[in-house]
């Protein structure tokens, strides 16, 4: 017989879908603003360090970035795991699965976060 | 069932990117997970070059110098397509959980190919004509 | 005190209710089946749940039969039957002079009949023919063939009858008397082969007991006839379309889950194994059919199919021969022990013909056990699965 | 049915018990209009009775016949050979995937059946519970009431779950079929179906590669369903959220098992 038949199913249900599917959405929306708020705030590019510093003194590019990392980072792990589950691991692997990509979904974000701000500092320094 | 758990897990997943004798849902399903994996690998990738940002003007200027070739405007507009076909898909997935034009996702996911197509084609001319 | 053992040669209708009849009993039973269950002529049936109307004119006996087994499946296997009645139509003057006899006979089988008119006829199915003159409603049914068996089959397993399915009998073993004493078995899915011995065996094969029965030099008098059914892709009525007329070829329309099936007619054949579809007689199918539903003609064939009744007697042609069933016991008939026949038969009177056979069984190996099966609603018919 | 003849190789996948398995070719001389089961069944009879494949109905009732036919699977039974392939042609014929091989042709959906029994899915239904999808239903005027029973339009014939590539890796994904079955019989009602759904082996695994609609031979829609499901159960679980009360604990469906 089967053993998932009546195996424990883990209760994340519609939400962990409904965050992925969310944070996707967002990610579009963020990077549609992205585009236009690049064509105005730098219409011909960033192609230097210089530029770049002084694009992160608008406060709408920091806010939106570290929004942007967020939801894109939850986004892939979540889809990461899914595809994960598709292979179906035993539960041991899923929740070492689980504790793994939280730690680095947190490294990941605190990085990106830690990396726009300084970038922020440096620009407003200089 | 347990016929499938005997085999090794590249075996089974290796049947998610196999086309034959499939519909054109599937391809969108398979380029939806390639497309996934691909972005995924790019993202981290993009973490850690950005990490040079922090190190100041040399090294950032140094390295944009670097990837102004054909190979990385190449890898570039691959990246910008299937990010592209990705959240189109993504976007009609969405739709379609919410029981919105279930009946027409195949008209979507074709709408989704050809948008995804031509715009990346325009992005690509545009890319390899500067 | 180990149980009497009997093996039940054959997974279709008969086969299964037997196996399902035999375990309530007490019997160790074994069904050996060459394909799996409903493989032969059980799974090609057109599923019609008789009310016997169809034969309570020219064939009282069986219509009585199919009347109270009706009522019983309906109550023991609602997982595997529409309910929803029948009609009897007439389209001519021919069948409304049928008409006297028909409500004559109905009333002497205890067939429930409700006279429609036309206009009342139509109400009910908008798609039969407008010409309609007049219609009866009867207590008939349709049924899903396989699930009807899988049923019985999955009640049988949980009181501890075995299944071989994909195995097929090579051989009776027949002692120095005659009398048979098992079977030998060749397991077509582990291509292995075995004896099973038995206290008796019983011959449950349908159309092919006359093959069975020979390999014991018995003799049984089968008839083989099989129809033409043909299924039509599109739902246009809502339960079975008799001609209100004696049973002929394409005199009936039924509905099949999204599908319509028009059967049947009857002919001969020597190969029972594959029985060819005749050109002709799926014309004459269409034919017949589009006088008692006229869309037919505009929906598309699905599916054509053939399927052997196993009637019983010899000589005369297939449908003046009645459709009740036998139980031979073959040291009556034959002088051969241990070795009974069950044939004959529609599928609405499955549950009977395993009682009739149970009740052989029970006197043969001198058993006092009473027949259930009346009043044992059946198990799921997905508990048939896994079937090792 | 025509006078025309094809001569048609059939390659059949052949396994028996523990032994390795492989393909056996007969050539066969077939009507085009002949269904891909009617040329096995001619191969049963005529040249090779070990042959071991499920079948019964032979008109798309029972669900019985499902098999791979040159890689896409179809119900054979209403598969003419002439959709398959062409004259001198080939014609593959294997086991549907994702389930317990029983020999050569045939497979043990028992997990299956099982699955459908647990979310309930009922095999007759009232005609309303049926063919949601207004162009799916029959054509021709229909009762005014249509209370009348039917069997379930799904014949459990086990393609979807053949046809899915989610099925394919993780045999704990409740599958197409069983999905659909729990989207008729209705998951609101019943907490122990709900949360099946609602699980990581619900709908949750579907990717929406519509396969299992395509491969359908009874329009059954599973794709649509399971999105179907989705929506039920995202509504659901916020109107849970802003306090609404849990749907029913109720044991009718063990107990009617």
């Amino acid at each position: 017989m089967n053993e998932s038949l009546y195996g424990p199913k883990t209760g994340e249900g519609a939400w962990l879908w409904f965050i992925k599917a969310l944070t996707g959405v967002l990610v579009i929306v963020i990077l549609f603003t992205h585009f236009i708020v690049n064509h105005f705030v730098a219409p011909n590019g960033l192609l230097t360090y210089a530029e770049v510093l002084k694009y992160y003194q608008n406060p709408i590019i920091p806010i939106m970035e570290i929004l942007f990392v967020v939801f894109v980072v939850s986004h892939s792990l979540i889809g990461l795991r899914g595809i994960i589950l598709d292979l179906k691991p035993s539960r041991s692997l899923l929740t070492a699965i689980n504790w793994v990509f939280t730690a680095v979904g947190a490294v990941a974000i605190i990085y990106g976060v830690w990396l726009i701000l300084t970038l922020v500092a440096k620009g407003a320094s200089s | 069932m347990s016929d499938i758990t005997r085999e090794a897990p590249i075996t089974r997943a290796a049947k998610w990117f196999d086309p034959r004798s499939r519909t054109i849902n599937m391809v969108g399903f398979i380029l939806n997970r390639i497309t996934a994996l691909g972005l995924t690998l790019y993202l981290c990738m993009h973490l850690i070059v950005l990490s040079q940002l922090a190190q100041g003007p040399g090294a950032f200027d140094t390295f944009l110098a670097n990837i102004h070739n054909p190979i990385f405007t190449f890898l570039e507009v691959l990246v910008v397509t299937a990010g592209f076909y990705h959240g189109l898909n993504g976007i009609r997935i969405v739709l379609i959980s919410f029981g919105v034009g279930v009946r027409y996702q195949q008209a979507l996911l074709i709408s989704v190919l050809v948008i995804t197509v031509v715009v990346s084609a325009v992005f690509a001319v545009h890319m390899f004509s500067f | 005190m180990s149980k009497p053992k009997v093996i039940v040669i054959g997974a279709g209708f008969t086969g299964v209710a037997t196996a399902h009849d035999l375990a309530l009993r007490g019997f160790d039973v074994t069904v050996v089946e060459r394909g799996d269950i409903c493989n032969g002529t059980s799974g090609r049936t057109h599923g019609l749940l008789h009310s016997g109307g169809r034969y309570a004119v020219t064939d009282q006996e069986s219509a009585i039969e199919c009347v109270d087994e009706n009522m019983i499946l309906r109550k023991i296997v609602p997982q595997a039957i529409e309910p929803n009645g029948g009609l009897f139509v007439a389209i001519d003057e021919s069948d409304l002079a049928y008409a006297e006899e028909f409500i004559e006979g109905c009333n002497a089988c205890h067939i429930p009949i409700v006279e429609l008119n036309s206009k009342q006829a139509l109400a009910m199915e908008p798609n039969i023919n407008p010409k309609v003159i007049m219609a009866f409603t009867v207590p008939d049914g349709t049924f899903d063939p396989i699930r009807l068996a899988l049923a019985f089959a999955a009640t049988a397993k949980k009181n501890g009858a075995r299944f071989r399915t994909y195995t097929e009998m090579e051989q009776l073993v027949i002692d120095g008397q005659g009398n048979v004493k098992g079977i030998k078995i060749w397991d077509r899915a582990r291509d292995t082969h075995a004896e099973l011995d038995a206290d008796l065996v019983v011959n449950a094969t349908g159309a092919w007991v006359g093959e069975i029965a020979a390999h014991a030099g018995a003799h049984v008098p089968i008839n083989p006839t099989p129809g033409v059914m043909v299924a039509y892709d599109q739902r246009l009525v809502q339960r079975p379309i008799n001609r209100l007329n004696k049973p002929g070829d394409g005199d009936i329309v039924l509905p099949q889950r999204r599908m319509m099936v028009v059967g049947t007619t009857s002919y001969e054949v020597r190969n029972l194994d594959y029985v060819p579809v005749i050109d002709s007689q799926v014309k004459l199918m269409l034919e017949r059919g589009e006088e008692l539903v006229p869309g037919i003609s505009k929906t598309k064939p699905r599916g054509v199919f053939t399927a052997t009744r196993p009637l019983i007697g010899s000589g005369s042609s297939g449908r003046s021969i009645a459709r009740t069933f036998k139980c031979f016991d073959h040291k009556e008939t034959d002088g051969i022990g241990g070795l009974i026949t069950i044939t004959g038969g529609k599928a609405t009177t499955l549950r009977a013909m395993a009682e009739k056979t149970a009740d052989m069984v029970c006197a043969k190996l001198g058993i006092q056990a009473v027949c259930i099966t009346k009043d044992t609603v059946l198990a799921s018919y997905r508990d048939f699965y896994p079937n090792n | 049915m025509s006078a025309i003849r094809w001569t048609v190789t059939f390659q059949v996948f052949r396994k028996k018990g523990e032994q390795a398995s492989h393909f056996d070719e007969f050539k066969l001389e077939v009507d085009p209009d002949e269904y891909v089961l009617d040329g096995v069944e001619r191969i049963w009879a005529f040249h090779d009775h070990s042959l071991v494949y499920r079948h019964a109905c032979h008109h798309s009732t029972c669900g019985a016949c499902g098999m791979r036919v040159n890689g896409a699977e179809k119900l054979t039974c209403i598969t003419p050979i002439r959709d398959v392939t062409q004259d001198g042609g080939v014609v593959r014929v294997e086991p549907l995937r994702n389930f317990t091989l029983v020999s050569d042709l045939a497979v043990d959906m028992g997990v299956m059946y099982k699955h459908m029994d647990l979310v309930g899915q009922h095999p007759v239904n009232l005609d309303t519970n049926e063919a949601i999808q207004p162009e799916a239903r029959p054509a021709g005027p229909t009762v005014d009431r249509p209370d009348y029973l039917r069997l379930s339009d799904c014949i459990e014939c086990g393609l979807c779950v053949s046809a899915c590539p989610i099925t394919a890796s993780s045999p704990d994904y409740l599958g197409p079929a069983v999905l659909a079955g729990a989207q008729q019989g209705g998951i609101l009602g019943d907490a122990q179906v709900f949360h099946l759904v609602d699980s990581e082996d619900g709908v949750w695994r579907c990717h929406s590669a519509f396969e299992c609609t395509a491969v359908c031979p009874s329009f059954v829609d599973p794709g649509w369903r399971i999105m179907d499901l989705r929506r039920q159960v995202i509504a659901e679980s916020f109107r849970q959220l802003f306090g609404g009360s849990n749907p029913k604990e109720t044991g009718s469906k063990e107990a009617s098992k």
